[in-house]
This record gives C-alpha cells, structure tokens and sequence, in this order.
C-alpha cells in the first residue's frame, strides 16, 4: 500500500507538468483506500482525478496507461479517446468515454446490476467528485442503488474544490454523506487523508455490499492540493487552509505511522521511492517514445462492434 | 403462422430471446408484473421471467439508461424502457455520449449490447408524440429501428437485441394495438440496414418510417387510380440507412417525395433527402419535396393536431405537386 | 378553504370520468393546503396531479381552465397544449410545458432566483410526486436553491405510488423530507390529508423563504385514491392499506373539525357543495359547448415570439 | 473600432447588455471573480456586476438550465453559460421540451428571453469538441447563433441577449484567442437569419459556419489560383437559416458544397442541402457535396484528430470533384 501510495503521489507529480492534466496531488489516500483489497472480477470506476493510479493499482500496464494520456497507439485505447479519464475497461476499470462528469457512477450501478444479475460474488467501487455529486445523474444513480439493493460502494472524493468553486458553495450540507439518509443507506464520513481509514471504511462497505446488503455512500474529506489543471494558480484557495491541508499530507502520514510502527524506516522510505521513480521515469520514456496512432485508427469501419466480437465478458 | 398485433409482435421477440439468452433483461417504469408495461408492452413478462429479468425502476431515466450500459459493459444484453420517445431528451448524455461511444473509445474492447425501446407518436392516449430520432441518427454509434409493421416489430427487435451494439427501438402508439399481421411464431430476425420495397412504381419514389409508411400507402394506391405510379419505401433502421435502395429508387424514378411524422429538419428523412442530392443531383433533375409535421410544438386539440401532422391528402398533393414541376 | 377543498374535490371527481386525466382524488388537501394564502406576486408550480385545483385557487378560470382539458379555443392556451397539465402562466402559475415531469421544479426554482434578484417579496411554492422526488433534475434544482439561499418552498405530494410503482420500492429512505439534510435546509414532515396542517407547515416555510431564509423542503404524505389515471384499476394497491388511507379523507376530515368546532354544519356543508357543484357543472357544460381551436391557432407564424410583445413581466 | 479578439467581442456584448438592462445577469459553473470563465469568456463581468449579477453555480447542467427558463418566465433576461457544447447533452429536455415551446404552449403569454452560450469545437485544451447544434436545430422555438468572426460574436451576441426567444449561441474555442478584427466600440446588433456573403463567386457556393468560415475562405483563396471561383456564405445562425441568401447563391453557382466540423448527419448544413435540393433539384442539375467531419465518435491522438476534421485539402478535393461531375 504503501508503495502504491508512492507511486500515485510520483504519478500525478510527474504529471502535473504534463499540458491539461487534472493532478491528484493530495488526494492519493482517496483512490489507494478506495481500490485496495478488492478481487479480481470487481469492478472500479475511479473519479477522474486520480484515475491512472486506480487503474495502475488494478494491474494495469504503467507506459501503456502514460501512453493514452499522450495519445500515442500503445494506449490501451490506441489513442482514440483521452488517456487521462479513459481508462482500460478490459481490467474492469470504468473510466470516462466523453467530457461528462457523472455518466461513470451511472455505469457503476449497472455493473453492479449485472452482478446481482449474474450471481457474481463481486462488487464495484466508485469515487466521484464533490462537485459532480451536485449532478443529477449521481442521484438517479444512488436512488437506483438504493432501491435495487446492489452490490455497490459510492464514495465521494471531496477535495473541496470543483474548478474555481468552493464546496462551502456548492453544498450547503455539513457532509456529502449526509445524502446516505435520503436513499435510506448508510452514510459514513471518513477522514480523506489516512489511507488506512478509507481503506477500512470501504472494506467494510465492500463487505456489506458482498453479502448482499447494498450499497454504501462514503465521504472521503481531501484537499485539492494540485490545480484544477496542471500548472493553475490557485489563488482562490485560502492561503492558510491550504497549508492547513498541506500538513496533512496522506503520504508523509502514512510512512510517519509506519516508521512509529517499526514498519519501515527511512531508509526504507528512500528505498521504494527510488523504485517507484525508476519504474515510473522508465514507463515515461517508453511512452514518450511510442508511435502516434496509425492512420487507420481512425476507424471509420470501427464505430459498430461486430457479431461474435473478442470484447464479450466472460 | 398467427395473426399479430404490433404489441404482440414485439412481446413474442422480447420473450423469445429472453428464453433464448439467459444475459438478457428487461427494466424500466411500470414494467413489471404489477402493470405489464404501459400499453401491454410488456405483457406477460414479468410473470414469465420473474421479478428478477423484469425489473421495476424508479423514475431516473438518465440514470437508467447509464445503468443499462454499465450491465451490458459487465456482461449482460440490457432491454431498457424508456416510456415515450419524449424522454429521450432526458438520456442523451448516456447515450449519444456513452453508449454510443464505449466499443470505438475502449479500442474495440467491450461493446453495449443494449435495446432501448421507446413508444412515441400519436396514439389512443394522445400526449407523448415526439420522437427525436433525429439526434439519434445524427451522432456516431447508435442504431436506430422505426418498424412500421407486426411482421417488422417482431424480426427487427430479436435483431436488435442480439445486436452487439446499443440500439434505440421506436414503438408506434398509434400501431400498437391496430394493425394485425401474420407473423411466423418461430424465430425471426429482420436484418437491419435493409429497407422494405413496400410497392413497386415507377414515377416517385415516397419513402417513410413507422406509421407514416400506411399513410404512404394508402396514398400511393390513391395516386395509383389516378395513372400515378408510386413506389414506397419504407427505411425501416434510419441507421444504418439502406442509401443503396434508397438511390436505387430515386435513379429509376426520378422523384423523391419523403413524409416524416415529426418535423423536417434533421430527421432521418432530412439525411434521405441529402442522401439522394448528393449522390443524384449532379447527374439529373430530381424533383425532391418533403412533407412532414408542421413546425410548431406538438399541439393538444385534436382539430390542430391533425392540420399539424402529415396525412394521405398532402401526400397526394405533394406528389402531384413534384410531378407537374 | 372548505370551499376550495370541496371545490377541489369535486373537480378532480368530475374528470375522473374523463379519459386519459389523471384525478388527485383524496390528496385535495396537500393541493389546497400548499397553495392557500399567498400573496398576488407570488409564483406556485404545482405538481401535474391537482393543478388544475391550484391554479383554480390562484384565481383561474374554471370554464377556460376546464376548457384546456379538452382541448378548447377558450383555454388559456387556445388548445395548444393539455389543458391537464398546463396551467396559465400569466397568473404565475407554472404547469408543465411538455410532459416531462420534474421540469416545473426546475423553473420553480428560477422563479424564484428572479424573485431574489428583483428584490420582490414574493416566493414560489412548488409541488412534486414522490415518484417525480427521483429525478435528477429534483436534485439539482433543490441543490441550486439551497446554495443560492432562495425564496422557494418545495413540497412532495406523497402519495405512495408512481403509476403502478409503490413508494416502498422506489424510495428506501423513511421520508423524502430525509433529503433536506443532504441539502443544508429544514425537512418536514407533514400529515398531508390535514389541510389545516399542511397548511400551517408551508406557511411557516413561506415566511422564512419570504425573509430570506431560503427554501425548505416539505413531504406531505397522502395517498393516491384514484387510479394513476381515470379509470383504472388499482389492483396493485393492498385493500387494507387503501381502506384506512380512504378512511382519512382530507374533506370528511375538515368537515368533521369544522363541525366539531362549530365553525359549520350539515346544512352548511350541504350549501357549499352544491354551490360548488353548480358553479363547476355550469363551467364545465360551457366549456364543452365551446368551439374548437381555429385552425390557425395552429401558428406556424408563432413559434417564436416577436419583439416588444405584451407576454413581459411588468 | 478596436481591435478585438473573439472572446473580447463576446464578453463587450454582454458588457454592454448588462449595463443597459438591469434584468439581463450570467450564471454558470466558474463565470463569478475567482476565475472569470472558462477561457476569460467572463472576464471581467463579476468585477463590474457583482456576485449578484454574474452567479457561480454547482455542477448541475440541467437545473441551471430549467432555473434560467424560470428566470426568463418570471421577468428576468439570464445568460447561462453550459461549459462545453458537449454537455448540451445534458439539457436537452428543458431547453427542447420547455424553452422551445413554453411561448408557444402558454399561447404567446410568457416567452423565454434567455442565451445559453457554450463552448464548443477543436481548441487550445483539446476536449469537449462536440456541438450537436444540429439537435438544436431540428425542433421548433429555439434560435442558434455560430459566429464566425469577432464581428458577428458581438453583435450576434447582442442581438441574442435582445431576442425575446431562447437562443442557443455557440462559442468556438478555436478562434477564442487566436482571431483579431476590427470591431465597433459602439453598440452593434447583427440581425438573425442573415447570411454572409464572404467571398462572391460563380462557380461553387460554398456553405459554413463557426471556424469552418475560415477554412471555407481560405480554401477559396487556393481555388482562385486554379481560376476556380468560389463563392464563400457563413450562415451565421443556423436558426433561423438564411434561406434566400441560400438558394440565391445555389441558383447563380449552379453548385453547393458544405462544410461542417460535426458529423455530416443532422447538422445544419445537411439541412442546407436539403433546402436546395428541394428548391433547385427539380429545376436543373446540381451537384452538391458535403465534407464533415469523420464519422466516428471525436477520436483523441492528435493525428487522428487531423485526420477526422475537415480541412483546406479536403474542401479543395472536393470542390474540384464537384467540378468534374
Ligand atoms: C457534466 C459536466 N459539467 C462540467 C464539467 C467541467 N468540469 C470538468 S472537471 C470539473 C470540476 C469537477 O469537480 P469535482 O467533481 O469536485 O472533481 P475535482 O475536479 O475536484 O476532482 C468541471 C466542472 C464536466 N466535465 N462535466
Ligand atoms: C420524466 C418522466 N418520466 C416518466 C413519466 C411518465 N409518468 C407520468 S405520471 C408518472 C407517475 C408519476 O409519479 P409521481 O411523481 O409520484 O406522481 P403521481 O402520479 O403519483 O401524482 C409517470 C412515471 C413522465 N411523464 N415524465
Ligand atoms: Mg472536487
Ligand atoms: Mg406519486
């Protein structure tokens, strides 16, 4: 875990300087707690920002992921479609297939569906924005949830911010938890930061939601560290709320709590950064250098999937 | 063979491959076992499958058809029901921007093999009428069926349902319970993308969708007394459009007269017309003319409902009309 | 109020035999308790079921009203549109203008946005199906009131069904009222077949939304004694369940209070019915006498509004 | 006149509309003083309004949507800005189904004085290039505005905010920054339905919109070279669509050939061609021919996004096939 929760914070830092790249700085322990621990026929629907370390964390390959931020033909998708939110559906990991915030928790629940439907053992896990919690879509979808009894866990990644807006803006309730109580499911608020508590907290919606109890909503309270965008100034953010949050680092609080537990050391610390920087620099370089899509790509005969196509699940 | 209503005919197809294929559900609104669908749509389902393949929703159209998408990315073959064709405005994101996008933007690694089905126009209830099919049509990755006969219903909707991709189905109110056909009872699949010559003619060639195809027909057999020889196409899929036919047509007629129930403008008629310029219009003279509902919000009084939509007398006069140009 | 609680009663009673309507039988007194009291300026949305009732009690015409149902040159809206559904705007009363539901909520909180931005005193009260309480569209527009602290009351008019769906399975939670504390903003519960207290509920939300308090949202449990629409039967409904909601009817209910009280009697009673009974025959044998829309009510010229015309809000 | 770009003529429009009418004011996600729009299309407008004039809103496309449709009902004239053309996906049932019909439905009592303006087309930040303005289009009660140039962004936008009917007013971020024109300081109201001839010529008429005006001119430019004589029309406004301006060119040129950067299905200039077909094709021959974009959902890599739009060799091609038919 600890690893993980390196290599997200590399990633998205190695990404914060790449042009219209939404950086996850900050926000790691959200997606390492929320994606941790869960089974192979699981399914995740990571919230955008972030969504490359989810889906690294679920076996997917590190340069071919990189490559689909750049559009290069080694992406998972070729190319076709933006590599920061579009992720490997293949690995079960639903991303973004437009620009529209909301549509990932919709599938989330479907998913979920097709495993009551199927008498699959397995669950989804979804996070999604505080700002995007505001869409209707969300609602649907939690009401839906709620109603069916799926095999769902809802978590709600608040960084606090959505672009510009404040969430002390955009909602006027004390917690996005809070909703829990309109759907009539439970409703937890865990502490965004301590990877151990969202993993915690989520393992154990992740147990209700096996056993046929349905879904949970989860609050996960973060703070967008990053811009919204890489390179953004973000002058609207309260200096000393920033730094507030900044104290809180998820990173530094985890390996503080491992080197107090014996667990590791700096040394140790020192020792996977390395490894999590090479692998990553490495994945990078071979991704920069991968072609640009073939012409052919483009698909103009690939819009529809044919009979008895390869991408049918199992 | 038996004698089928339209309602009928796309019940005995949801069943059959339901029975068929054990990934294939259905949800929606009033679906169930309690109410059997609005207008019978879902007739007997629900005691059949059970509570399980036939599921009940809440009102959350967006959200359900973002649900049916993500059943059929996991796996399973999703029939959605969208009430009336009215609340397609409601889904558009998910479907124009998700369904139609998931095999092309995943690089051809899952599909959406969905059907959402959908009543629309003028009916015994009235209310709910629009359709826009259009929009439908004009986006990249959706497939779209207007059948217009029991025969039709019943062939087109196995054919969507086993369709790998995600299909919208357009279910005539004003067809439902009226027309009866002979329908075979074993299995029929109606490929799509096939337009129907409905009748043979050589001066215009009239082609329609839906319910309009009967008013072409009756229309054409009208002109046909006068010494006017219409031939009738009825499209079937707007997409894929059967261009080869319809250009087929046009070239031995010379004329193309097209009759939309819904307004002119971006409908699957509108790219019928475009179609049919593009591929023609360099080469002859082609007398082109639309007839289709009057440009306004679907009126209420009945009276004005009627000036507002096509009917067998404008078509004739139209037709007239193209010939004496 | 007795009044137009019988008046409501009996109209919805009328069109129950009329096809394709959909009657509020035995929930009158959400209608009248909601809309009861409000100032000139004010704007109501009520929800589809009982609209007529409010905009009646808003001062509509009950023949021109009536006429709309069927489709009349003397409707409002010359036939244009369901009368059913529809209401006249220009007594500030917003119907519905397709039959998409959930919409009126929408431009209920836009109402009530000009409200704030004009400086008016005025609020907009607004009504919803339980059913309708699903859609994404209810979300955020609740949302949007409560983070713009607006003048709007936003009722539910429970009913336990949505068409033939029961309450039970398409909301898990105890009481849509539970929504409010997802939104930041006072939920209440309300016995929706006492108008007396329904309407004491919305009147105090009136008042804080009016001094800028901003919105509430209020449930108003009743239940739906009339099919889904005219006519049909309720086989869906438990007996049990249906005998003890037609027990608390709204109207005996007042009566018996008023009775009890003194306020009335029998004979009085009896006096208002059948003064209502002959005002609403009388409108309703005018409205089916009068002619069917000219033909160029159709207005192919009238699709968009010219300049300078006399629809604008003073 | 000075000298403006784009972005500055759209936000001097509104500028200039806010300070004459106290009941126009802005909402939308990120237009209020902390970030001053998306692309600085709000620069400067909270500074000078106010909070209470130029309202951040949460993400929620389609309440924002219905709150202006009841703001324009109840007296007042809002702009609501939809961040990207993409998530008009998103409104379609308040803006289709209640702006476009409520003067209409309400028999002419109440209209609908409001702007949605939106982001749209291939720009500095990729993403979000999908306008589906052709849905907007086809269904009665909505106006749709496409500027072109500085010019026409302000006065169109002017001209919009005025307009007592919803407009839909499309923003395309490829000439955001990038375009400079000359463009009156005073008050500059561009009428609807007009078009605007660019570039006479006999030989083609050449139909676009938005930065495919642009392409279309300088396609032109390399086509006079070769004695080829196009003749250059922005429609301006899709809707209403200028049909004389239109069919007048077609009938001089005798050609048409359109350009859109949306799929070719329902857009606004399918609709183009069908009105000449309709006018013309019976009359004479006329060859007509439509580049659009690649018919596949917006692909991402930067050479497959080339690929897919259409472009001066494209447009070049064509006109000359166009020619030799
Ligand atoms: C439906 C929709 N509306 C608006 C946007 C534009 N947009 C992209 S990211 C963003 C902010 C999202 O906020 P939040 O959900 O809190 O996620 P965060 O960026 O904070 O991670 C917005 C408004 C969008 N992509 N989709
Ligand atoms: C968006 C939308 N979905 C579905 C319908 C079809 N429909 C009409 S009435 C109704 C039931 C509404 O339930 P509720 O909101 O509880 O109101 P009630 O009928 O109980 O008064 C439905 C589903 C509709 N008109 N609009
Ligand atoms: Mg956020
Ligand atoms: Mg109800």
């Amino acid at each position: 875990m600890h690893r993980l929760l390196l290599m997200a914070r590399r990633l998205e830092e190695s990404f914060a300087t790449l042009h219209s790249y939404h950086p996850a700085v900050g926000e790691e322990a959200v997606v390492v707690g929320a994606f941790f621990g869960l089974t192979a026929g699981d399914y995740i629907a990571p919230h955008y920002r972030g969504a490359l370390a989810a889906a690294y964390l679920r076996g997917a390959d590190l340069r071919r992921l990189i490559a689909g931020v750049y559009g290069k033909s080694t992406a998972y998708n070729q190319g076709r479609f933006r590599g920061d939110i579009c992720m490997p559906i293949e690995l079960n990991v639903i991303g973004l297939f437009s620009g529209i915030l909301g549509s990932s928790v919709g599938l989330a629940v479907g998913a979920a569906l097709a495993m009551k439907l199927r008498g699959a053992p397995n669950v989804v896990v979804s996070t999604f924005g505080e700002g995007t919690s505001n869409l209707g879509m969300v609602h649907e979808s939690l009401n839906l949830a709620a109603s069916l009894t799926l095999p769902v866990v809802l978590i709600c990644q608040n960084n606090q911010y959505a672009m510009s807006m404040s969430a002390k803006a955009s909602l006027k309730c004390a917690s996005v938890a809070d909703r829990a109580l309109g759907y009539g499911i439970p409703g937890v608020r865990v502490e965004g930061n301590d990877v151990i508590a969202v993993h915690a907290a989520v393992q154990e919606a992740v147990a209700r939601a096996r056993s046929g109890g349905g879904p949970t909503l989860i609050e996960a309270l973060t703070y967008r560290v990053s811009g919204h965008r890489s390179g953004e100034q973000v002058a609207y953010q309260d200096p000393a709320e920033r730094r507030d949050w900044q104290a809180k680092d998820p990173l530094r609080r985890l390996q503080e709590s491992l080197c107090a537990s014996g667990l590791l050391d700096g040394a140790g610390i020192a020792a996977v950064d390395t490894a999590v920087r090479s692998e990553l620099s490495a994945a990078v370089q071979l991704a920069q250098q991968d072609p640009e899509p073939a012409p052919e790509v483009l698909g103009l005969d690939d819009v529809f999937a044919p009979e008895n196509h390869q991408g049918v699940v199992p | 063979m038996t004698r089928l209503t339209y309602q009928q005919a796309l019940v005995a197809a949801i069943r059959g491959e339901m029975a068929r294929d054990p990934r294939v559900f259905h949800m929606g609104q009033d679906v169930g076992a309690t109410s059997d669908g609005v207008m019978n749509s879902c007739k007997g389902l629900a005691a059949e499958f059970g509570a399980g393949r036939v599921i009940d929703l809440p009102i959350s159209e967006a959200g359900t058809v973002a649900a049916g998408i993500g059943a059929a990315v996991a796996g399973m073959r999703p029939i959605v029901q969208i009430m009336f064709g009215e609340f397609l405005s409601l889904v558009m994101a998910p479907l124009a921007c998700d369904a139609g996008t998931i095999w092309y933007r995943s690089g051809g690694k899952r599909s959406v093999p969905m059907v959402v089905r959908t009543l629309f126009g003028t009916g015994p209830h009235r209310g709910h009428p629009e359709d826009f099919h259009g929009w439908l049509c004009s986006v990249p990755g959706l497939k779209v069926a207007m059948p217009a006969t029991p025969r039709d219903a019943k062939g087109l909707m196995a054919a969507a349902i086993r369709d790998e991709n995600p299909v919208v189905f357009f279910e005539h109110m004003g067809l439902y319970h009226s027309v009866r056909e002979e329908v075979p009872e074993e299995e029929l699949i109606t490929p799509f993308g096939v337009a129907d010559v409905k009748r043979a003619g050589k001066d215009i060639t009239l082609v329609a969708v839906g319910l309009m195809v009967q008013v072409a027909l009756r229309a054409a057999a009208a002109l046909a007394k006068e010494g006017i020889d219409v031939e009738v196409l009825d499209m079937r899929t707007p997409v894929p459009l059967d261009k080869a036919a319809l250009v087929g047509s046009v070239s031995k007629t010379g004329r193309l007269l097209t009759l939309s129930e819904t307004w002119r403008i971006g409908d699957s008629m509108a790219e019928a017309v475009a179609v049919v310029a593009e591929e023609l219009g360099g080469a002859r003279k082609i007398p082109i003319s639309r007839v289709a509902c009057a440009h306004v919000p679907r009126p209420f009084a009945h009276n004005l409902d009627k000036l507002a939509l096509p009917n067998e007398a404008k078509v004739i006069a139209a037709a007239k009309a193209l010939l004496s140009r």
